[in-house]
């Protein structure tokens, strides 16, 4: 190992970005006057100075090799001098100066199977966690149903317009990595049995009152087994929600046959027009059926496609909803409603509706 | 029988369409690691399940953070995953690179760990996936040689992160790349050594359409603002009202919230009721811009459900202006960890902690004037804890 | 003492003035009970403070509500008054009377009480202010006699009242005053004997102006609508249009909370987004008048904030034809009091109780079909109660 | 007792409004095709039959004596046939079949004192409760309060037009008898100091679990007092809810100089244009101050009146504070805005306002 010989060094931090912008953005930083989308997924920013940039998004599985990641600094030293930077959904941009080699640039990404897209009133790269790749909690895969789910709705990141920006998100557990609970349409892992507990393992791996204390309903009881300090489960004030495997590994709660998924639209978290929204539950329960997880993905395409067909332009999952009404929703996408559409948590309350103000069906 | 080639039939299915494939990603590294987390994936679709645990504490020495351990269950199966750690790698600002700097990230990670990463964690961070215990320390050494760190987990600041603001964005009301590197900067015993009752995260956007989706997962969100007028060239509002692809009264004057505008060949924005949604601005970029008087709204304590459910950032500071040294900023930051680091519980959130001791109060203590835009409204209910010196105004 | 002239500077005060005076009214009876109230009163308004005090169960023979116990706290001052009791007296629904009853019932109450009353409590109720112990039973055999009963008190129901509805008004989607008489005389055991964990208030309003504050302050609201289309006059229409009052375009379309209506010449109404809220019928109550498929919209669980903060009422059933003998109505009150009866705890108001079993739940056990219309909106925190005989479907 | 010899009936209940209808409301029961308004206080309805029917509405001090409902009587029995009623907010309605018969009564009812209007775009009535007049827990009075204030506003019921209607309420402490919470102005009497206990009559009058658990704060244990029974109140976890004191009348919270009130604003219940509303509150604390409270009269004035000028036709105090928004009506109200304005109970967190949709002052 050559390094270990030298000095260890810590707490430098990060390196400073300057160093990777192009010299477009160094000597317009600040000053960039508006922007235009060229074609889908080619941005142009033109500054004060009438200098000009070019933006070229494509996406990128997040999961990513050194293999791809070289390719994409080969590409960046072909058609961007050598600059590009990532998004805050996963998608690279290549920045260019040069307005002719975007099309050759699009050709070569398009070859190598990294489609072209995400900008403006489109799908982007949907923000997802671990899964079944690296996490211990999840109760489905991330990378696989994202993969799934984005073959089919790919044209409506390269190209096919809808009424406005659409933000998928998939979390794999209840911990929620990434911005799921205020997403377009949020694909969340759900566990639906109690924990199991391993008696053998607790006392060491789990400190037992922060366990106790972990459980939103109470439901953790200390206990002992076999003469050995342990905690219980009231099965019926479980809601399965994993914050006790959260802080106690040896209470596991993944379950081939009952984890799976739950569906969830309408939130938001730009200022524009209106305020950022939650999520809320469309679909309490869909299987995990890997690979391809059919379900899921027909269900996601259906919201997808009676949103597109009926949203007015500009208008996000979540205006739409609210202008044409829950019932409305319910009734256009042919979903049941059931008790576990209603809250029933700390604020449920605060969910109901305390007005005459529905439209009647 | 780690080694030799396993049959993968249901990951190999997400090879096949039009959007990349993560595992194709996983098979183009030809490393043993590599191989046995496809293993790992296809035996967790036939089992319905994942394969990973909880271990024992790793991490890089005298940093408490920057390391998810990670072990596999079926070691004796999969043995080059048995210990598959991540390192989070503290990235530059904005996500920028260059071709180089990407390689050479590349050459570390191939000679240290499994060749796989995630462009980019949630958080932020450069996701170095699959590090086995001995491999850490070496690669830490590799990285900082490069001009690297980690970036933070557990209970410690954990890695801000912004848009592109000012790099490429005629929005940005305030520098936050600028911004973000001060913090991390500035933060970096915060960032390695966790002094918190838990997770502390910054994010950064420089306008309020929130590119970093701050308002939602970070428990400092600073977004750029602006409080004068919107500014505006009658000239190109017109070219717009032209054009084909915009009307401007249905898609901009009608889809104001707070209807504000007015529109017949000349735009009138009553900028005092004007909410800064950006929407109007969004819809006509080359015709409108942010004012002039330019700063940030401070929005505090939002994050994921657990425990009481997730919440979003609540207006802390209205207005704040953002020029380095940002020490009004600063200031704010260490008085709100100071408070939260005493009376904080075990694993409680910023947000949670405000929530538990009352907005009012944690603004007492940290001395921060209360303020009407902190609310919707005021409060409905008549629980009222009157306190005797200051009640008989 | 009690029975000399008392000096009441203060209270005189209220003597003055534009608005109708209650010392006026006390003083208008000549009664030592009056006499010592208002001497009562004026120490109050030295102290600054009430000189009230529960005590002993009161009550009429085989009731258990109805009248509320009421003793001064210095009963050698105002001797007068140191049993104070009220009557709840059950009204007539919509506080119709004639000339003739109202006579009697001062007789009544001039014979046996204080002669001064509240025309009404702020349920509905009559209320005879001022009823010694003794003189219950007599003035409840006098009010029998008339035909009055008394009204709710305790954990009993409590006395229904209701907008003037069809008597008075154009806009009644059913029969309130009908509807109230009926409920009342169907439950007269629950009126007058406490069945339940607390009080149970029905309040009945015709439309959806809610002119009885249903919607604030009764355990049940009953509030009329309708779910087909708005009738229109446009002849009428025109008529407001052409004169100065009123600006159709302004006032009325502009106006609408879902902007589903539009004006030239002709007035559209989107009625399938219509949300019934009354504003351009109550503007234009010449041209427009809700449709003709008309019934209520049952909500439930209002009250004041003791406990846990004050509750409005919320969509049960979202509509619900109201036609005598209101079988559906009645099937529906009855499963709600059973299941309350039995599991709710004591001093436990319906919507408490519904928020701590949970309207899903509830609504289960009530045998009442869950619907969208109950909710604002679907949960958006994921702590779902999942049952695992139903939710693999 | 002349009654006492008959045989004893119960459960009657109210006698059928039918007999107390006139004529005119028989016929055209269920009929009735629009109203309007004639002028202050004056309503005609015509039925689809042509029919007519004038109602005049006359304010009460809905403490009344049988002196004052014997006026009414005589009075209805000389201009409306004998018919009247009260209307939900405590003020009489004479029922006419005969117009010419309206400015008589009008006239009359003024030199009782006893002034017409309440109707349209007015302030009526307010809703009140017992105060010192009744009730033990009244942390104020409720009749004299009333009076003072309307004795300034009865313009504003007599004719003076506002924006829309207004619809004031006064209650007497946290308990909030009438529809106090939600109406445009609330006034409501409050406690500010912790419970005074009587360990004296606490075991009598009291059952110790109850009265604990009454307690919304946690701040009620049980202790002994002198080897007795009793309960203590830790002080900072009080905040004057006076809940202990509805169940256990042994825990008085009155005190002449802390009691006082507070003052909300922008409540509703119509469903009117906007959903019905929580008022907010507006001021936390103004003394007591008999007979005529001039702190409290000047703050509701000052209130109506800066509503008066600056609402639109139609928006009712609520609607009117929502397009502004709350900073603005801080500041053209002058009013402070303190910590006690952000909630701090069960659901604080819902109302904080989380996003930048607000206006910079
Ligand atoms: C590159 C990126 C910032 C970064 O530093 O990485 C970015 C860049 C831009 N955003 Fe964004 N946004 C980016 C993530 C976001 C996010 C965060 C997220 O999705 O998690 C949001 C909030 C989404 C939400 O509300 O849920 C976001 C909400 C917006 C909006 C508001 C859209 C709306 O109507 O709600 C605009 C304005 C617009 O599009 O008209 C906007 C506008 C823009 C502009 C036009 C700003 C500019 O002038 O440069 C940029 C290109 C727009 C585009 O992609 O359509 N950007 N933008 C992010 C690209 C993500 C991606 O790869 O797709
Ligand atoms: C890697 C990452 C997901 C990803 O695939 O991108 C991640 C992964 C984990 N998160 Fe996370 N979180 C990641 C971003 C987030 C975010 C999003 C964000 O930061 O913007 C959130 C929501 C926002 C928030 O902070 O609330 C998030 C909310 C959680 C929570 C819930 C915290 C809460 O207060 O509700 C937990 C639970 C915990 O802390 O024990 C958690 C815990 C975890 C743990 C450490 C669970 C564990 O003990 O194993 C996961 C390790 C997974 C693994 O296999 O490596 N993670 N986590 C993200 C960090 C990458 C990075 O550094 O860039
Ligand atoms: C007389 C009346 C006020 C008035 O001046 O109009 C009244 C008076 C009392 N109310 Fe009330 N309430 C009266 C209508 C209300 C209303 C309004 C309504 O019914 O529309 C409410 C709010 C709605 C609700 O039910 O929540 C109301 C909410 C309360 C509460 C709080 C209940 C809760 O669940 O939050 C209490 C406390 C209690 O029940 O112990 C209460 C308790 C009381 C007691 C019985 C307190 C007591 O133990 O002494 C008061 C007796 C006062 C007295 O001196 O006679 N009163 N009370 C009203 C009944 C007259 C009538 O029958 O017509
Ligand atoms: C007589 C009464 C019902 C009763 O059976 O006693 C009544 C009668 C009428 N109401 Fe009302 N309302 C009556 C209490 C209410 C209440 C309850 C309350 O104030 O506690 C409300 C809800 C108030 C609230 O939202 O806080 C109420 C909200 C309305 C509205 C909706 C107003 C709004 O814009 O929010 C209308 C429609 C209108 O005025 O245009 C209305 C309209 C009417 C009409 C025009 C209905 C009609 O065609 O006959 C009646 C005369 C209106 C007027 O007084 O201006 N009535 N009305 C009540 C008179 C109380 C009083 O003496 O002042
Ligand atoms: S969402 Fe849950 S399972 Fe997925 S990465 Fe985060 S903690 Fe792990
Ligand atoms: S899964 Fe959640 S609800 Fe169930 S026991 Fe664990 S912490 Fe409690
Ligand atoms: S948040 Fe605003 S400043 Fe930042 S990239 Fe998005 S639009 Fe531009
Ligand atoms: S920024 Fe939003 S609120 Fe302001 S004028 Fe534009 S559209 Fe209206
Ligand atoms: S609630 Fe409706 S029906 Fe009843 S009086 Fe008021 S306006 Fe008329
Ligand atoms: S009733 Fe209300 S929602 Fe319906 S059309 Fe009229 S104003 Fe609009
Ligand atoms: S509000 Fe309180 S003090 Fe007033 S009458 Fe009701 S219970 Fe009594
Ligand atoms: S007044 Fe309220 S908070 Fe104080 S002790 Fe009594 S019940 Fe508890």
């Amino acid at each position: 190992m050559s390094t270990s010989v030298k000095k260890r060094v810590t707490d430098i931090g990060p390196p400073h970005y300057e160093q990777f912008l192009p010299p477009v953005i160094k000597e317009n930083y600040g000053k960039w006057k508006y922007h235009e989308v060229l074609k889908p997924g080619v941005l142009v920013h033109t500054a004060e100075s009438g200098e000009k940039l070019y933006s070229v998004r494509a996406a990128t599985p997040r999961l990513a090799s050194i293999h791809s990641i070289r390719l994409f600094a080969d590409l960046a030293d072909e058609f961007s001098d050598g600059y590009l930077r990532y998004t805050s959904r996963n998608n690279v941009e290549f920045l260019l100066t040069d307005p002719d080699k975007i099309d050759p640039l699009i050709a070569k990404l398009g070859a190598e199977g990294y489609p072209v897209g995400g900008v403006g009133a489109a799908i982007s790269n949907p923000v997802h966690t671990q899964g079944w790749i690296h996490c211990h909690s999840a109760a489905s895969d991330a990378s696989g149903v994202v993969k799934a789910l984005m073959d089919e709705l790919c044209d409506y990141f390269t190209g096919q317009k809808l009424p406005a920006k659409l933000r998928l998100a998939f979390a794999c557990c209840l911990n929620m990595c990434g911005a799921v609970h205020c997403s377009d349409i949020a694909v969340l892992g759900v566990h639906r049995r109690v924990p199991k507990i391993n008696h053998e393992t607790i006392r060491t791996q789990c400190e037992i009152p922060t366990t106790v204390s972990a459980c939103p309903t109470g439901a953790i009881r200390p206990t002992s087994v076999n003469g050995k300090q342990s905690v219980e489960v009231v099965e019926e004030q479980c809601m399965f929600c994993a914050n006790c495997y959260t802080v106690c590994p040896s209470m596991t709660l993944n379950d081939p046959e009952m984890d799976g998924v739950s569906i969830w639209v309408g939130g938001k978290v730009s200022n524009a027009r209106h305020e950022p929204m939650f999520s809320k539950l469309a679909i309490p329960y869909l299987p995990n059926n890997p690979p391809r997880w059919p379900e899921v993905v027909d269900a996601v395409k259906h919201l997808v496609e009676i949103y597109a067909a009926n949203a007015r332009r500009y208008e996000r999952m979540g205006e739409w909803i609210e202008r044409i009404g829950w019932p409305k929703f319910f009734e256009m996408t042919d979903l049941e409603f059931t008790k576990y559409h209603i809250d029933d948590f700390s604020h449920a309350g605060l969910s109901f509706r305390t007005s005459l103000h529905f439209r009647h069906q | 029988m780690s080694q030799k080639e396993r049959k993968t039939p249901l990951v190999d299915e997400l090879e096949k369409g039009p959007w990349p494939s993560f595992v194709k990603e996983i098979k183009s590294v030809d490393n043993p690691k590599a191989k046995d987390l496809l293993g790992v994936l296809e035996r967790s679709y036939q089992d319905k399940i994942g394969h990973w645990k909880h271990g024992g504490l790793v991490g890089v020495m005298g940093y408490g953070g920057g390391v998810i351990g990670r072990y596999n269950d079926l070691p004796d199966e999969y043995p080059n995953v048995a210990e598959f750690h991540t390192l989070r790698v503290n990235q530059p600002s904005g996500w920028f690179y260059t071709s180089d700097v990407l390689r050479k990230l590349c050459d570390i990670w191939e000679e240290h760990g499994s060749g796989i990463t995630n462009m980019h964690g949630s958080t932020g961070d450069i996701i170095f996936l699959g590090c086995s215990t001995e491999e850490l320390e070496p690669t830490f050494a590799a990285l900082t040689e490069l001009g690297f760190d980690l970036g933070g987990s557990g209970s410690c600041m954990r890695t801000p992160s912004c848009c592109a603001g000012m790099a490429r964005c005629e929005w940005a009301c305030y520098d936050t790349m600028g911004l973000t590197h001060d913090l991390t900067m500035e933060y970096q015993d915060e960032l390695h050594r966790p002094p918190f009752p838990y997770k502390f995260k910054f994010k950064m956007a420089g306008c309020p359409n929130d590119c970093v989706a701050s308002v939602a997962r970070a428990d400092l969100s600073i977004i750029g603002t602006w409080r004068d007028e919107i500014q505006i060239d009658q000239e190109a509002v017109r070219e717009y009202a032209n054009s084909s692809e915009l009307n401007v009264l249905e898609d901009v004057v009608e889809r104001c919230p707070t209807g504000c505008m007015r529109y017949n060949g000349q735009l009138e924005i009553d900028d005092e009721n004007c909410v800064k949604c950006m929407h109007c601005i969004n819809v006509m970029p080359k015709a409108l811009a942010p004012g002039k008087e330019r700063g940030a709204t401070i929005l505090i304590g939002s994050k994921a459900p657990i425990i009481g459910g997730a919440l979003l950032s609540s207006v802390l500071v209205p207005f704040l202006e953002m020029e380095p040294p940002y020490e009004d900023l600063k200031e704010l930051i260490e008085a709100i960890w100071d408070l939260w680091a005493e009376h904080g519980k075990n694993r409680e959130r910023v947000g949670e902690f405000i929530q538990r001791v009352g907005l009012g109060n944690f603004c007492d203590e940290i001395g921060l004037d209360v303020a009407p835009e902190m609310v919707i409204q005021p409060r409905t209910n008549p629980y009222i804890f009157y306190e005797m010196d200051t009640a008989d105004y």
